[in-house]
């Protein structure tokens, strides 16, 4: 699907030769790809391959040193994440980020705040329906709360602001595999809704199944992008998981 | 060590061997001044910068160190006595202040060493028959060495020149054994190095302990230099410019406290040309530095190294990706 | 029949009106890998914390090797040969890998006294290389642990619980965030080390292929309680089980 | 040119005696210089701060010492003196100290010199205006725990030892205190006849005003700083009434006095306290010096100046008749005040001690 | 008794003006995370910009509402911008040090620049004496002590019940977090030092009758406000009023009924217990689970 993507379809998401890293380090070498509206795109690679750094730069948390990010055909390489969150994006960033001696329920107010409290307050109850553990806990502090329900107050927060564009880190870290399913289910159902999400998964098995689409992620650059089910039957699939094994068919 | 900082070293050390000989005694004066807070700095060094404890309590160590000092030359006793008990004082009395440290972290263990300190100075100041009170204590001999008076300040200098590099280099031993490691480990993540059979209990203790094992010592030689000691320059005040030398010459920098200490000694002297103004010079300075180093001055080197590395490893990823020449 | 290493006494640990761990009873067999599944909020983590002396129970007692260790704290339980890691990042943010690993296993060599003349790297630093190989971390070896990816990190956390072989070690989701070619690299450094020296392993882990491939037993928790114990392919049948964690 | 050190505390607890020295001291340099210096040669002079700290003054002086000074003015805190006075005794520079504290000529310092009484001189002459004027039978004593009010402290008490009148309340307060009402209650607890305050300017005032918000209505008397502008101007209407010793004030009925006190606060538009008065007699105890030996010569000073009588009419900037004795102590007039209507006035002119 | 409850009030007069001090310590370290060794300055700078006013014929109340003015524009929005933007990443201790070099810099520069006197500051309550059962009280303590209570539950009431409070909160807990949510967190930062900065002006207006202005009221004022803010417990306003007042009447009782030499111990050893037993505060919250 997206290696003959129509040509003139405009990307929900494109790099264009996107240079990107911390401080002096350049993590992103020239890094170009499209994302179609509407799509699940999966990002892989090795740990230390730079996907949650794409996922950084395009959410404005690092300022790209050179290339051009579009959104929409927009321009928005040095769009802050206020803006972008304005526009439609909305960000569920790896590891803990939440506020952990505020409540459950004040996470998520906050979650909303560019909605303003009234919208946020409405949909929250909604959210809640999503993740019932979270709802049980609701009046807890943010920190007492286990691994994986801090997880899903994460997603959940995200959701609540409805976003265009969703970009999720490694969604599955600490979440147990009925809860997997459900987010996975979720996600799909979104993408058929028009959002559009990039995500990034080592749980690649179960991501691909979702997948519209995979990008393959090895030292900052693109070793493959291929729909995902060209993936899925590929007979190499099993040493492609093999994280090093990108390394010796690219080369 | 390698090559260039043995260089760089002896450098030093050359120079402050021939300082002397083109300064006045008030020049003398003020590099033994920041010698001995040099010493003292590198205690709570080890303490804040390596062991990460927040220690606002330093100077009371200091006055303890001093005070020993004084009182037992007062009462006729030898400074090479008084030496060791100001050191083994402070290290006990350190080790005693440690616990509060098991029980509590961050901020909450910086407000309990200001209240050590607090209180070191209350007594300081109330007991009298002691410590003279603000009176103070006058006076104070200095001590000679194999029989060669230490009285000139040329001499004295050279003692504490030669006390602050023997310290310096035990504490250096001490960093670079695996000691150094555990305390970094204690700063960086003391749950995670208990878990890993860090005795934190103990390091932490020790990291007290011996910084201010290094301020009694350093409180001595004070004592001794300025021959009067009261107990002013032993307050909260005075434990919170050493926690700023700290941090501005680069905690957990082996040499910071050398830079630190000449921040906090030297430059507001240097700074007296701005006359009524100097302080406030020296302020608005320490500010500036803060801003334009937050890691402290020794931080410049690391700087330096980690943009090159930066550019190198950069250079090699994508160098890298053009060999590849792009997608798969 | 030999004695477990650990056995684990009904445990008990609530939060207010949450009760955590209610009542957890399980062995661990000496060269035994054993697997702790069960769905979020179940009170792994709790029962791990509980466990290590990280946390304080309400109840139960712990035994390692026949001795009562309820309530030692974590040096303790290290002293004693139990290694461990948490489920959230613990490295030490700004030492170089390199020095994590040393850090990691040093204080099993000699005196406190004696280290204070003991080389820098304890002569740990062929072991620290070794592991920095097998986990693929070579390149970021002299850089600041906090510096690191998500997954690096990972790696770096478990490599630290390896660096001094303790005999029993428990491991909490090792796997979230890796690689997948890296999670069979634990999964084999895990069967070898159990192998090779019959070190036993406790494992908390959401990586159902990771579980059922490596664990000789299986406990499921729910809801702070004990659900099931049994081989991978008892759990795997086991219907309640499927309804509560698996899925199909 | 002859080159004088002014080493005081311009930071940390002493700054406002300090700052008030230095300005008396430099008030009266730039009168000299404009009338032609000290035979015929200018005055230069360097100020240097020494943040309240011993260890600091020490270093100064050296400084000064290195600069080769022919005299050393301040500092005014004792602990500083004692360092500074050590080095200036041993490079065999004159200084002149503004600190009160009896213990620095008891040293046998022969370089040493006050610019104003000691606690030792004044300490007697309020005790008698207490014991043989006002005839108080009971007093309770206020004082501020540093080495000033420790030193005043001791010294009045040696005073009142042998005479009819009893310390029957001792209260310690701290230098910054802002709540005096324990102090205050402690001293009417003892039911006195009087309260005896001494303390520095802000905590004078804050005692003022507490004494009269619990109703306070018998005597309040000090020594020096109990009835000074500043402690007037800060307690306001509460220091109505307060009775104080005074060695040197700018309220004196002389015209010297006035004409120093109109020319200081034109020059630095606040109005001196005696430490300004210090300063600026002090340069010209020395300026006296000088002219008797009639050459520069600082061990010919310091010989002079240990028997130096100068007369103000000679001599205005001196201020008040005055006598140096052979530890450097000083003795001449002084005067007994009253705070009425917002103003210090001078109810009487106690003699030298040595006289009586 | 009688005795006892004058110590008592009085105590809580003062103790309220520590508590003013100590109110910009918690609110500091809720919405920022930040210990500014420069409060005491920051109460010191608005009361000498009013000392001016006056002095230059300004009514008190015009004299108060152009340095809240100026103080936002200062000690608000320069210090976050000088400081506080380029050190916040950095972690607590290089704001720290910052914050002890411009203490350093403010006192002595108003020394330098202004005067090394202290200056009367006449307050804006008439001084009025009440005498209630042989215990005086001045109108000017009452209303300190009002106004305390007021501005402590005011700050208290924003922090944790409006949004823009919670999301200072969340900003000072997990800087990058708030960013990915798009709270503005430049503007949460200047929030944060602004109402500080109003606060010290109210402390200023409220203080100084009794402080006086002076160069150097910072340090004891600042030191004192530490110690009943960490009393009452540093991540919580009310906190603030409670150890302020612990701490005046602490001392008053100490100095009367123990050792006035030892008066500050009593503080001191109150302060350790706390410390030692409830490091959080009497009303402060327990920090977050750790692993
Ligand atoms: N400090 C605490 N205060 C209050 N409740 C707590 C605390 N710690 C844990 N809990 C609660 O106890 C329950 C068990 O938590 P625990 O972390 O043990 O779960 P877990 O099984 O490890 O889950 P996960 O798979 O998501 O990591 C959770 O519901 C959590 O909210
Ligand atoms: N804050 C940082 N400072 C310096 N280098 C960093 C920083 N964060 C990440 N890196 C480096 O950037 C590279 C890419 O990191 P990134 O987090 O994008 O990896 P990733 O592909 O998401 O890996 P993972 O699967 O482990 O999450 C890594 O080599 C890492 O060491
Ligand atoms: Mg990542
Ligand atoms: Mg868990």
């Amino acid at each position: 699907m997206a290696a003959n993507m129509n040509p003139q379809d405009t990307p929900a998401i494109e790099f264009e030769d996107v240079v990107a890293g911390y401080k002096d380090f350049m993590i992103l070498n020239n890094l170009s790809f499209k994302v179609r509206p509407g799509s699940i795109t999966l990002l892989i690679g090795p740990n230390g391959a730079g996907k949650s750094t794409v996922l950084k730069t395009l959410f404005g948390l690092l300022k790209p040193r050179g290339g051009r990010i579009t959104l929409g055909g927009v321009d928005i390489t040095a769009a802050d994440p206020k803006t972008l969150l304005a526009r439609g994006i909305a960000f569920v960033p790896q590891g803990r980020n939440l506020f952990g001696q505020l409540t459950v329920m004040q996470n998520l107010e906050l979650g909303g705040i560019t909605l303003g409290m009234k919208t946020a307050r409405e949909r929250i109850p909604e959210v809640l329906d999503l993740f019932p553990r979270v709802r049980e806990r609701s009046n807890s502090q943010a920190s007492a709360l286990s691994g994986g329900e801090q997880k899903q107050l994460e997603i959940g927060r995200a959701l609540l602001l409805r976003p265009k564009v969703l970009l999720i880190d490694e969604p599955s870290i600490g979440l147990s595999p009925l809860v997997v399913q459900d987010v996975f289910k979720l996600l799909r159902k979104l993408a058929a809704g028009g959002t559009t999400i990039l995500m990034v998964e080592q749980n690649v098995k179960s991501a691909l199944k979702i997948s519209d689409d995979a990008i393959a992620l090895e030292s900052g650059r693109l070793v493959l992008h291929k729909p995902a089910s060209e993936l899925l039957a590929d007979p190499h699939i099993e040493r492609l998981f093999l994280g090093g094994a990108i390394e010796t068919r690219a080369a | 060590m390698n090559k260039r900082n043995v260089v760089l070293a002896f450098l030093a050390l050359a120079a402050l061997l021939v300082a002397p000989h083109f300064l006045k005694s008030y020049g003398l004066y003020l590099l033994t001044y920041w010698l001995v807070f040099i010493l003292a700095t590198m205690g709570l060094n080890l303490t804040v910068g390596y062991a990460g404890q927040k220690s606002l309590g330093h100077a009371a160590f200091f006055g303890i160190g001093a005070y020993t000092v004084a009182i037992m030359m007062k009462a006729g006793l030898s400074f090479w006595l008084g030496l060791p008990a100001a050191a083994l004082l402070c290290f006990l009395v350190g080790l005693a202040l440690g616990f509060p440290a098991l029980r509590v972290q961050t901020i909450y263990l910086a407000f309990a060493t200001l209240g050590f300190n607090t209180a070191a100075w209350l007594v300081m100041r109330n007991e009298e028959w002691l410590t003279g009170g603000t009176f103070g204590i006058n006076n104070i001999a200095r001590p000679s060495l194999f029989g060669m008076s230490l009285d000139g300040s040329l001499a004295y200098y050279h003692f504490t020149l030669g006390m602050t590099i023997i310290f310096a280099a035990l504490l250096w031993g001490l960093l670079r054994s695996p000691w150094g490691k555990a305390f970094t480990a204690l700063r960086d993540n003391p749950i995670r190095a208990e878990s890993l059979g860090v005795d934190i209990r103990g390091y932490t203790l020790l990291s007290f302990a011996i910084g201010a094992a290094y301020a009694g010592i350093a409180g001595a030689l004070f004592a001794s230099l300025v021959q009067f000691i009261d107990p002013a320059p032993f307050t909260v005040g005075s434990s919170i410019m050493m926690y700023l030398m700290v941090v501005v010459g680069g905690p957990g920098y082996f040499l910071g406290p050398v830079l630190g200490a000449a921040v906090g000694v030297v430059l507001p002297e240097w700074l007296r040309f701005a006359q009524a103004w100097y302080l406030f010079v020296f302020g608005t300075a320490v500010v500036l530095l803060m801003i334009w180093l937050p890691d402290g001055l020794l931080s410049i080197p690391d700087r330096l190294r980690a943009r090159r590395e930066a550019r190198e490893a950069s250079a090699a990823r994508s160098a890298a990706a053009a060999r590849h020449g792009g997608n798969a | 029949m030999s004695a477990p290493v650990l056995e684990v006494r009904d445990l008990r640990k609530a939060y207010g009106a949450i009760q955590a761990v209610g009542g957890v009873s399980f062995q661990v067999m000496p060269g035994e890998i054993f697997g702790v599944i069960g769905p979020n909020g179940s009170g792994k983590t709790t029962m791990f914390n509980s466990v290590l002396g990280q946390i304080e129970p309400d109840a139960g007692e712990i035994r390692l090797n026949g001795a009562d260790i309820t309530g030692l704290s974590p040096l303790e339980l290290n002293r004693r040969g139990v290694g461990r890691t948490f489920q959230t990042l613990q490295v030490f943010g700004k030492m170089s890998v390199r020095d994590n690993l040393i850090v990691a296993a040093q204080e099993h060599k000699g005196s406190m006294f004696s280290r204070m003349f003991a080389p820098g790297d304890s002569g740990l630093g062929p072991k620290a290389d070794e592991l920095i190989d097998l986990f693929r971390i070579r390149h970021v070896a002299d850089k600041p642990a906090g510096s690191l990816s998500y997954g690096q990190q990972k790696l770096v956390d478990i490599a630290m619980a390896f660096m001094s072989e303790p005999a029993l070690v428990l491991l909490d989701e090792p796997c979230a965030g890796v690689n997948p070619s890296l999670v069979g690299g634990i999964s084999t450094l895990l069967k070898e080390l159990n192998a090779r020296r019959g070190g036993s392993f406790v494992v908390i882990e959401h990586n159902m292929d990771f579980v059922m491939d490596l664990c000789h037993r299986i406990m499921v928790m729910v809801e702070g309680t004990v659900m099931a114990i049994g081989t991978p392919a008892e759990i795997r049948a086991n219907k309640a089980v499927l309804d509560a964690y698996l899925g199909n | 040119t002859i080159k004088i050190a002014n080493i005081v505390e311009l930071s940390g607890p002493g700054t406002t005696s300090g700052t008030n020295f230095k300005d008396g001291m430099l008030l009266a340099v730039k009168e000299i210089n404009a009338a032609g210096g000290i035979l015929g040669r200018k005055i230069e002079t360097t100020t240097n701060d020494t943040q309240s700290n011993p260890g600091v003054a020490k270093g100064l002086t050296q400084k000064a010492i290195d600069q080769d000074v022919f005299a050393i003015f301040g500092p005014v805190f004792s602990g500083s003196i004692m360092v500074s006075m050590a080095e200036s005794r041993r490079a065999e520079i004159p200084n002149f100290t503004g600190g009160e504290a009896a213990a620095i000529t008891q040293q046998g310092n022969p370089y040493v010199f006050r610019t104003s009484f000691t606690q030792a001189t004044a300490m007697p002459k309020i005790a008698r205006y207490i014991t043989d004027q006002a005839k108080h039978k009971t007093l309770a004593l206020i004082y501020v725990n540093n080495d000033f009010g420790k030193g005043g402290r001791e010294m009045l008490m040696k005073a009142l030892e042998k005479s009819p009148t009893k310390i029957v309340a001792d209260i310690s307060t701290d230098s910054g205190q802002i709540d005096f009402s324990a102090a205050v209650l402690k001293a009417k607890g003892a039911s006195p006849d009087a309260i005896f305050v001494y303390t520095n300017e802000e905590e004078s005032a804050r005692v003022l005003r507490e004494l009269r918000k619990q109703g306070w209505t018998k005597p309040v008397i000090g020594e020096t700083v109990l009835t000074s502008q500043k402690v007037i101007e800060l307690a306001g209407e509460a220091a109505n009434g307060a009775i104080a010793h005074v060695g040197l004030t700018v309220d004196a009925p002389l015209p010297a006095i006035r004409a120093f006190r109109a020319k200081f606060e034109r020059e630095y538009k606040y109005i001196s306290d005696h430490n300004g008065m210090k300063g600026y007699s002090g340069v010209y105890a020395l300026k006296a010096a000088i002219e008797k030996v009639g050459k520069l010569d600082r061990k010919a000073v310091a010989v002079a100046m240990k028997t130096l009588k100068v007369k103000a009419a000679d001599q205005p900037g001196i201020l008040m008749d005055v006598e140096f004795d052979k530890n450097g102590d000083l003795d001449r007039d002084s005067f007994l005040t009253e705070v009425k209507g917002g103003k210090q006035e001078v109810i009487a002119t106690l003699p030298p001690l040595s006289k009586k | 008794m009688t005795d006892f409850l004058q110590l008592f009030f009085s105590g809580m007069a003062t103790g309220s003006i520590y508590a003013l001090a100590a109110l910009g310590f918690t609110l500091l370290w809720q919405a920022s995370g930040t210990i500014n060794f420069a409060q005491g300055e920051f109460v010191m700078l608005p009361a000498f910009a009013m000392v001016g006013l006056i002095a230059a014929g300004a009514p008190l109340p015009l004299a108060f509402v152009l340095t809240v003015v100026l103080a936002i524009g200062v000690l608000g929005w320069a210090f976050k911008r000088g400081v506080v933007d380029p050190l916040f990443r950095h972690g607590m201790m290089p704001i720290v040090v910052a914050t002890i070099g411009l203490s350093i810099a403010l006192s002595n520069g108003v020394r330098a620049g202004y005067s090394a006197e202290a200056h009367p500051f006449a307050g804006m309550f008439p001084d009025r004496i009440f005498n209630i059962a042989g215990v005086t009280i001045t109108l000017a303590d009452c209303g300190t002590l009002a106004f305390a209570l007021l501005l402590v539950l005011a700050t208290q009431s924003f922090l944790a019940r409006t949004v823009t409070g919670r999301a200072m909160q969340a900003v000072a807990q997990n800087t990058e977090s708030a960013t990915v949510l798009g709270i503005n967190v430049p503007r949460m930062i200047f929030y944060t030092f602004a109402i500080n900065a109003a606060l010290a002006c109210a402390a200023a207006l409220l203080v100084t009758p009794v402080y006086l202005a002076k160069f150097d009221m910072g340090v004891s004022l600042g030191t004192k406000a530490f110690f009943a803010a960490v009393i009452g417990g540093f991540n919580n306003s009310r906190g603030a009023l409670l150890g302020g007042v612990i701490v005046g009447v602490g001392e008053n009782l100490a100095a009367a009924y123990v050792s006035p030499q030892y008066k500050d111990a009593v503080a001191l050893a109150l302060f350790m217990v706390v410390i030692l037993f409830k490091p959080q505060g009497l009303l402060g919250r327990k920090e977050e689970r750790k692993v």
